[in-house]
């Protein structure tokens, strides 16, 4: 019997490790050490409900698992075979227990290509990885096939890349091999930077081994015998696996010379980034692990030509690496049924956001917005009302019920006026002002925005501006116009990547919630009751008693009255915190 | 550590970690594959349950059948242990008692193998495990 | 030669492969405006960062818009340069650039010399559409050079010439998004960071960002106070470049006219700093010949190679950053300096005014030098020998303020004692002149043999590094030169291991040398200045009577009346100087 | 700046240069290098940058260039108990902004400062990934889930 305990971050955030320790406890004063494994996997990406702890063989999912379960969990289930009722998920429609997760709406549209080993195996075993086909895809390149032909391979699966560009991988491959060089470069773009992305992270943390054999497989292709991998320092505990992995790797003889009894060797290095979202721009990235700032430079030259230290560099990202062994394993023709005419293969995004099951999720491209938000993802948090979804973070745009039942591909969202990015999906509900949802974008944008050239530099903030304007009630309708005009230029002007899709929240408000904005600019309101200077917060005469507790708590001093007598905010001074109507026990204080 | 040398090295390797791993790759796909369940309470356990489970385990392998072996709490039917349960692909599971290692020869070539149900089966409404708990 | 074709704006252009759209297109007269872009080619400097985004052009089947200046012009690639959206993307971009830019051209140093004035009026903007928060940025100004970085648009030329060009270091890109701005490290003061003024950062800023110190009101004070006699000397390289400020064709050389106009400012002697310099060749010249006699005879005391020591941006720079090699520059103060202690001595006595009543002022050619007049050392009793230095540019203003018509000027000559000099001393404006000036007359010094011919071509050129061996009657002379700090920077790693086989080495800061100087009129990127400005030196050169300063008879009459002989006790204390360990020093015990 | 220098723990500044040498003195190493004197010293002060530049043969102003174009990097000592409220966008449309504004009023600190007793430092940081638990709130390293503005108080009061 094995008990898998997720460690994801989000759930050892939740004390998974926790759990591991007092399973194993448990087990060992029930002296039941040696016939029940307990093994820390990664990400099973169902994080709403973390921390989770599923047992086989009979698959049960345990989900929000507290580190006292544990005793219930062995001497239930364990020793009695009886699954531990608390701790099954229920479905929120029928309110049914189910305790298989295949059963559950969040799994059963799912499918699992990159995201295959996480939540299966122990991240920190090479063996269990091996037994699962790690390096067997390697094995298989090295053995059976000239890079040419690998090449070929990737180009006929039709892959593209998974972090946001969509760049047929196989032509990035063929470019980087064309180009001789005496030295060449493999590089894994972990630097997951989408604030609500954590893809890049899971896979790291659940199966490193996969990304580690796809740049061995891609140095093989491209004639590379160094990799390196750029990966956020904030990422500690994808950081310490996969540098577990690469030492695993390296005393198996998978890395280093002469792998497999080959002529080919290959070993792989860490970089660490510090924190700036641009450096996911390939020629950013690049100058950051040279020691430099992090600003992007004019392509071409592509990496492919001169990247880093100036030799040809071939960069994908982590989640496009996960997907290249099976493709091997399985073939090219196995990988390109799967998905869309144009994009093959599955997507993972991280759901989060208003949304019931917020989490990690692996489906064929093709699915609907809608399979994604109600079937997987569980409706609207709250019983609200869906609003929007939010694709591809701060470079995407913000699609609503219309688009529903557009299959997500890489070209059916730019044609929304999206982008897939990297996989953030955030959706968002009635109670989120579109307006200032684009604000909070451009709000990153500014921060993350290198300051290279002009229009990225001072055109976001200019926008930044303009929104706060709006949001604060003083915007016309002029400013709209204005706000349309220089997300234009932005986008037509900018140096990378990052400026070139900046206005993207902007210009899908503007486009698919125009009437919001219109409300903000001609009535000064704000619907969804989120722009804090298109409140009022007003005391009802009939209900207020007079406490005047609410004078007490105003930090501001703005509510006046006498005692036992109705009270008044003083609008000029509110600042709107709040504090009046959480201390109100008589209901008298309303938003307007 | 030894070093992987070679692609046969990597297959010696990856099947000898196999059985380590098996059992979460069938696990999801359990319901293709004949699951057998051990009652290993103490009552099962005192009546030579746990020789009946390797039995099992050792027996399904060599024959080559996929199977899912694995322990369970008491089902109840103490009077008749040991008692397994055996779900077939797609079907009911079905409970047999009194099971000892020539009982489950014959399960194993009769049931298992040719569908076709052996003396011993507990005359209940083929309740399963699962729906029992509740 | 491969070639591509293309069409810009409807025109068929045939350019050379791996030639930029913004090159293709200035080659048929289509001239795209840029702001960030800077190129001088043939010193192999180039700033093209594609960060402004003025330059940007639609390529067909693109799907954003391209910046002319980084993009290669391919086989077949249909460019417009003036279409609707891209003259509104690119007075959009220019807005935003505005929109973070004080308004205040009317006071501005650079008004009417600005290259972002110039693109709002050549775009013709009218209204800043967008507004909102400006950068502010505290004002920092250095003994040279004032940074006010409000008026920074993040071109990165400056930061390229501290770095690539000069490897000062000495300012860097910091921060990011709208925060980004060039700065030395930690927003400390440029005095404090191992900036040596050079001004190449100044040569280059295309807007108000980075000027000089403006001493202009000094000067007029001190011509107005009846007072003061007030003295002026102006270095080679300023004669070569001053009428560009009056619209004269680069290379012009206004020698005449500017004594004239000096004379019309009301200076009471309008001397020469080439008179200093042919003083600098005796006390250098005649050090060099010390320094390689002794070292022939093998003296372990005295190291080789010499270097000139006429470049305060060059002293400043291994003051700074190579302080363990302070003992090798030649200890012979610059021309500017010893000018400045002979006329506040020799001259004075002469004229019989007393050292506080006279006020010597410079124009240079050049921003260190600014700081060089403010050194301590090089003062007495609290009396600078130099009291100001004015740079080539603050001299026209000068000139223009006080309605003198230039151009209508007649020639006129410098006053004597100090005003007289040779060619060798005018071709210390260039680099490959203080070398050949030395050559000229060491090599007469040392041989006692009478130079057949004075040119050395061999010492001249724009190359960054160049060497050549220079015969001296049977002993081979090594000779280096370098101009641009990073190239002196090779040379000197170069001796540090050991490795260097010169006798002499002169260094300049400057790219091209004083001609390229950081207060010389702006080149906004044209070479061919440079070049020009190059070529009137040596033509300058030519026209003199007397070619060697070891003949220049009032020098030759300074050693009999006043110092002695070279290298004597009194020249020593006049015109000789040590240097200084200026590294930063780290408060860490 | 302040004008006023630093004194460095001698010990630390000696592991700094062993770092840097275990780095070989290489300019590229620049990030890697800044990282580990980070963690030696918490914080990354000028005199530290004018060591590293010194040792990987750099100018300081590239040091500070490269210091202040990463957020992970700091020159302000971070508090006792360091507060990072994620700010990703699933934090924040489950309401994240309310928790820091009520970080800000109780510790009458900005996002970036520390507080004067130098017990909380408050900082956001763009997603850590734990967006199941949003909005998520973490103290050193441990990692608080589903907080409110309600909640700051409580765990504020976990360090007093």
């Amino acid at each position: 019997m094995h008990l898998l305990v997720c460690g994801g971050t989000g759930c050892r955030a939740s004390a998974s490790d926790a759990i591991v320790g007092k399973l194993e406890k448990e087990l060992e004063e029930k002296n039941l050490q040696d016939d029940v494994q307990v093994v820390m996997t990664g990400c099973f990406g169902f994080c709403e409900k973390g921390p989770i702890v599923k047992v086989l063989p009979d698959n049960t999912f345990y989900v929000q698992v507290k580190p006292d379960d544990a005793k219930s969990i062995v001497e239930e289930h364990v020793i009695k075979g009886r699954k531990v009722d608390k701790l099954l998920y229920r479905d929120p429609e029928t309110s049914k227990e189910i305790s298989d997760s295949k059963h559950m709406g969040f799994y059963k549209k799912q499918l699992r290509i990159a995201l295959r080993n996480c939540g299966v195996i122990n991240p920190e075993s090479i063996d269990e990885a091996i037994a699962r086909d790690a390096y067997a895809a390697l094995a298989k390149v090295l053995g059976e096939m000239t890079p040419e032909q690998a090449i070929q391979e990737m180009i006929n699966s039709g892959l593209r890349g998974r972090g946001g560009g969509g760049f047929p991988t196989g032509l990035k491959w063929k470019f980087a091999a064309d180009n001789k060089a005496d030295q060449k470069y493999v590089v894994c773009n972990a630097d997951e930077g989408d604030p609500g992305a954590f893809m890049d992270r899971s896979i790291l943390e659940g199966d490193p081994h996969s990304v580690i054999e796809a740049m061995a497989i891609n140095g093989y292709c491209i004639g590379a015998s160094k990799g390196l991998v750029y990966i956020r320092a904030e990422y500690p505990l994808a950081i310490e696996r996969l540098k577990t992995a690469i030492n695993h790797a390296r005393d198996y003889g998978l890395l280093g010379e002469n792998i497999l009894g080959t002529n080919f060797s290959f070993d792989i290095e860490m970089r660490y980034g510090a924190g700036a979202f641009v450096c996911g721009e390939e020629t950013a990235l690049i100058h950051s692990m040279e020691g430099e700032r992090g600003e992007p430079t004019f392509k071409p030259p592509f990496p492919a030509e001169s990247g880093y230290l100036g030799k040809p560099t071939n960069v994908n990202n982590v989640e496009t690496y996960a997907n290249i062994p099976v493709i091997y394993l399985k073939g090219a023709n196995w990988f390109n049924k799967i998905g869309t005419e144009k994009s093959k293969g599955t997507k993972v995004f991280a759901l989060a956001g208003k949304i019931n099951n917020v989490g990690l999720i692996e489906v064929p491209m093709g699915t609907t917005l809608r399979e994604v938000i109600y079937e997987i993802g569980g409706g609207i948090k709250d019983g609200k009302k869906f609003k929007a979804v939010q694709t591809g973070g701060p470079s995407g745009g913000c699609l609503t019920e219309k688009h529903l039942d557009t299959p997500i591909d890489y070209d059916t969202l730019i044609a929304s006026g999206s982008m897939m990015g990297s996989g953030g999906m955030i959706v968002m509900d009635e109670d989120d002002c579109m307006v200032s949802v684009a604000r909070f974008y451009l709000d990153f944008t500014v921060e993350e925005s290198c300051g290279k050239c002009s229009p990225c530099r001072i055109g976001n903030k200019r926008l930044y501006e303009q929104l706060d304007i709006i949001c604060k009630g003083k915007g016309t309708l002029d400013d709209l116009d204005k706000l349309r005009n220089l997300s234009h230029v932005i986008k037509d002007t900018s140096l990378c990547g990052l400026g070139q899709t900046s206005p993207n929240p902007v210009l899908s408000t503007l486009d698919n919630f125009y009437h919001e904005y219109l409300e903000h600019v001609n009535d000064k309101k704000c619907r969804a009751g989120v722009c804090k200077d298109l409140m009022q917060y007003i005391i009802d005469n009939e209900q207020c008693v007079g406490c005047t507790a609410c004078a007490r708590v105003c930090p501001v001093g703005a509510i006046s009255g006498e005692r036992k007598g109705p009270h008044n905010i003083d609008q000029t001074i509110c600042i709107k915190c709040g504090a009046c109507i959480e201390k109100c026990k008589f209901s008298a204080i309303s938003i307007q | 550590m030894v070093k992987i040398k070679s692609l046969a090295d990597l297959q010696k390797l990856k099947a000898d970690m196999q059985t380590k791993v098996d059992l979460r790759e069938k696990g999801e796909s359990a319901e293709n594959l004949v699951q057998v369940k051990v009652a290993m309470a103490t009552c099962g356990i005192a009546s030579g349950a746990k020789q009946v489970m390797e039995f099992f385990m050792d027996e399904l392998e060599k024959r080559n059948i996929e199977a899912v072996v694995t322990q369970t709490g008491c089902m109840g039917y103490c009077y008749a242990e040991p008692t397994i349960e055996v779900t077939l692909p797609n079907q009911d599971p079905v409970v047999f008692g009194y099971v000892d290692t020539k009982k489950a020869d014959e399960i194993i070539e009769k049931y298992v193998k040719e569908g076709i149900l052996v003396d011993g089966i507990i005359p209940v409404n083929y309740e399963t495990i699962d729906d029992k708990n509740k | 030669m491969e070639f591509v074709n293309l069409t810009i704006d409807n025109k068929t252009v045939k350019v050379e492969k791996g030639t930029s759209i913004l090159k293709a297109a200035r080659s048929v007269g289509i001239d795209i405006p840029t702001l960030c872009y800077m190129s001088l080619g043939d010193m192999n400097i180039e700033n093209k960062p594609g960060g402004c985004r003025i330059c940007v052009v639609e390529v067909e089947g693109r799907k954003n818009l391209a910046p002319a200046c980084c993009t290669d012009a391919h086989t077949d690639m249909v460019i417009k340069t003036n279409t609707m959206r891209v003259l509104n993307a690119r007075r959009t971009v220019l807005e935003l650039i505005l929109s973070d830019h004080p308004a205040d051209c009317l006071i501005c140093a650079k008004s009417g010399n600005c290259e972002l004035q110039d693109m709002a009026h050549k775009l013709g903007v009218r209204e800043i559409h967008y507004k909102g928060e400006m950068s502010t940025y505290k004002p920092d100004k250095s003994p040279s050079i004032i940074r006010d970085m409000d008026k920074c648009i993040m071109c990165r030329r400056c930061e390229m010439m501290c770095n690539q060009v000069q490897t000062v270091g000495a300012l860097w890109g910091i921060n990011r998004g709208f925060e980004a701005v060039v700065s030395p490290a930690f927003e400390m003061d440029l005095e404090k960071s191992t900036c040596t003024y050079c001004g190449q950062c100044v040569a280059v800023c295309p807007t108000g960002a980075l000027t000089e110190v403006d001493h202009t009101n000094q000067v007029i004070r001190a011509l107005a106070d009846p007072n003061k006699t007030v003295v002026v000397q102006t270095a080679p390289a300023v004669r070569a470049a001053l009428g560009e400020e009056f619209g004269l064709k680069p290379g012009t050389l206004v020698t005449g006219k500017m004594a004239a106009a000096l004379r019309r400012l009301g200076f009471d002697f309008v001397f020469d700093t080439d008179f200093a310099a042919d003083l600098t060749i005796m006390e250098e010249g005649t050090e060099l010949l010390d320094r390689l006699g002794k070292f022939l005879n093998g003296d372990k005391e005295v190291k080789l190679p010499i270097l000139t020591s006429c470049c305060p941006g060059w002293v400043n720079f291994f003051e700074k950053q190579f302080p363990e090699m302070k003992d090798i520059p030649s200890t012979a103060r610059s021309p500017q300096q010893m000018f400045g202690a002979i006329a506040k001595t020799y001259f004075a006595e002469k004229i019989q005014t007393k050292r506080e009543d006279m006020v010597v002022v410079s124009v240079m050619p050049c921003l260190a030098k600014k700081y060089e007049c403010q050194r301590d050392e090089f003062a007495t009793d609290g009396n600078p020998d130099v009291d100001f230095s004015i740079s080539t540019r603050e001299l026209a203003n000068l000139i223009k303020g006080a309605n003198i018509d230039f151009n209508l000027l007649p020639d006129e000559d410098f006053d004597n004692p100090m005003g007289d000099s040779t060619g060798a001393a005018v071709i210390f404006g260039t680099t490959g002149g203080v070398i050949e000036a030395a050559v000229r007359s060491a090599y007469e010094l040392h041989t006692k043999k009478k130079l057949e011919k004075v040119d050395f071509e061999q010492l001249r050129g724009l190359e960054g590094v160049r060497e050549a061996t220079i015969d001296f009657d049977g002993l081979p002379i090594r000779i280096g030169i370098a101009h641009g700090l990073g190239n002196a920077r090779k040379l000197l790693e170069d001796i540090k291991a050991g490795k260097s086989d010169f006798h002499a080495i002169e260094i300049m800061a400057c790219p091209g040398g004083c001609i390229g100087g950081g207060g010389q009129p702006l080149h906004h990127g044209d070479s061919s200045i440079l070049k020009a400005r190059q070529i009137a030196i040596y033509q300058e050169d030519k026209n003199k009577p007397i070619r060697k300063s070891h003949e220049n008879p009032f020098i030759i009459k300074l050693y009999e009346e006043y110092l002695g002989h070279p290298m004597s006790e009194k020249a020593h204390h006049l015109l000789h100087t040590h240097y200084f360990d200026k590294k930063n020093e780290f408060l860490i015990e | 700046m302040s004008s006023v220098k630093i004194k460095l723990n001698p010990a630390e500044v000696e592991k700094l240069k062993e770092v840097c040498a275990s780095f070989g003195n290489q300019s590229g190493e620049l990030i890697n290098v800044l990282h580990k004197a980070q963690s030696i010293f918490g914080y990354l002060p000028a005199e530290v940058q004018e060591i590293v530049a010194q040792e990987l043969n750099v100018p300081v102003a590239k040091v500070y260039g490269v210091v202040t174009f990463y957020s992970f990097f700091t020159m302000i000592p971070k508090g006792q108990h360091p507060i990072s409220v994620c700010t990703g966008t699933a934090c924040y449309v489950r309401g994240a902004e309310k928790v820091l504004d009520e970080f800000k009023r109780r510790l009458k600190i900005e996002v970036g400062e520390t507080s004067a007793d130098g017990k909380f430092s408050l900082s956001c940081l763009r997603c850590v990934g734990a967006c199941g638990l949003a909005p998520v709130v973490l103290v050193g390293e441990k990692v608080y889930g589903r907080v409110s503005a309600d909640g700051v108080a409580d765990i504020l009061a976990e360090y007093e």
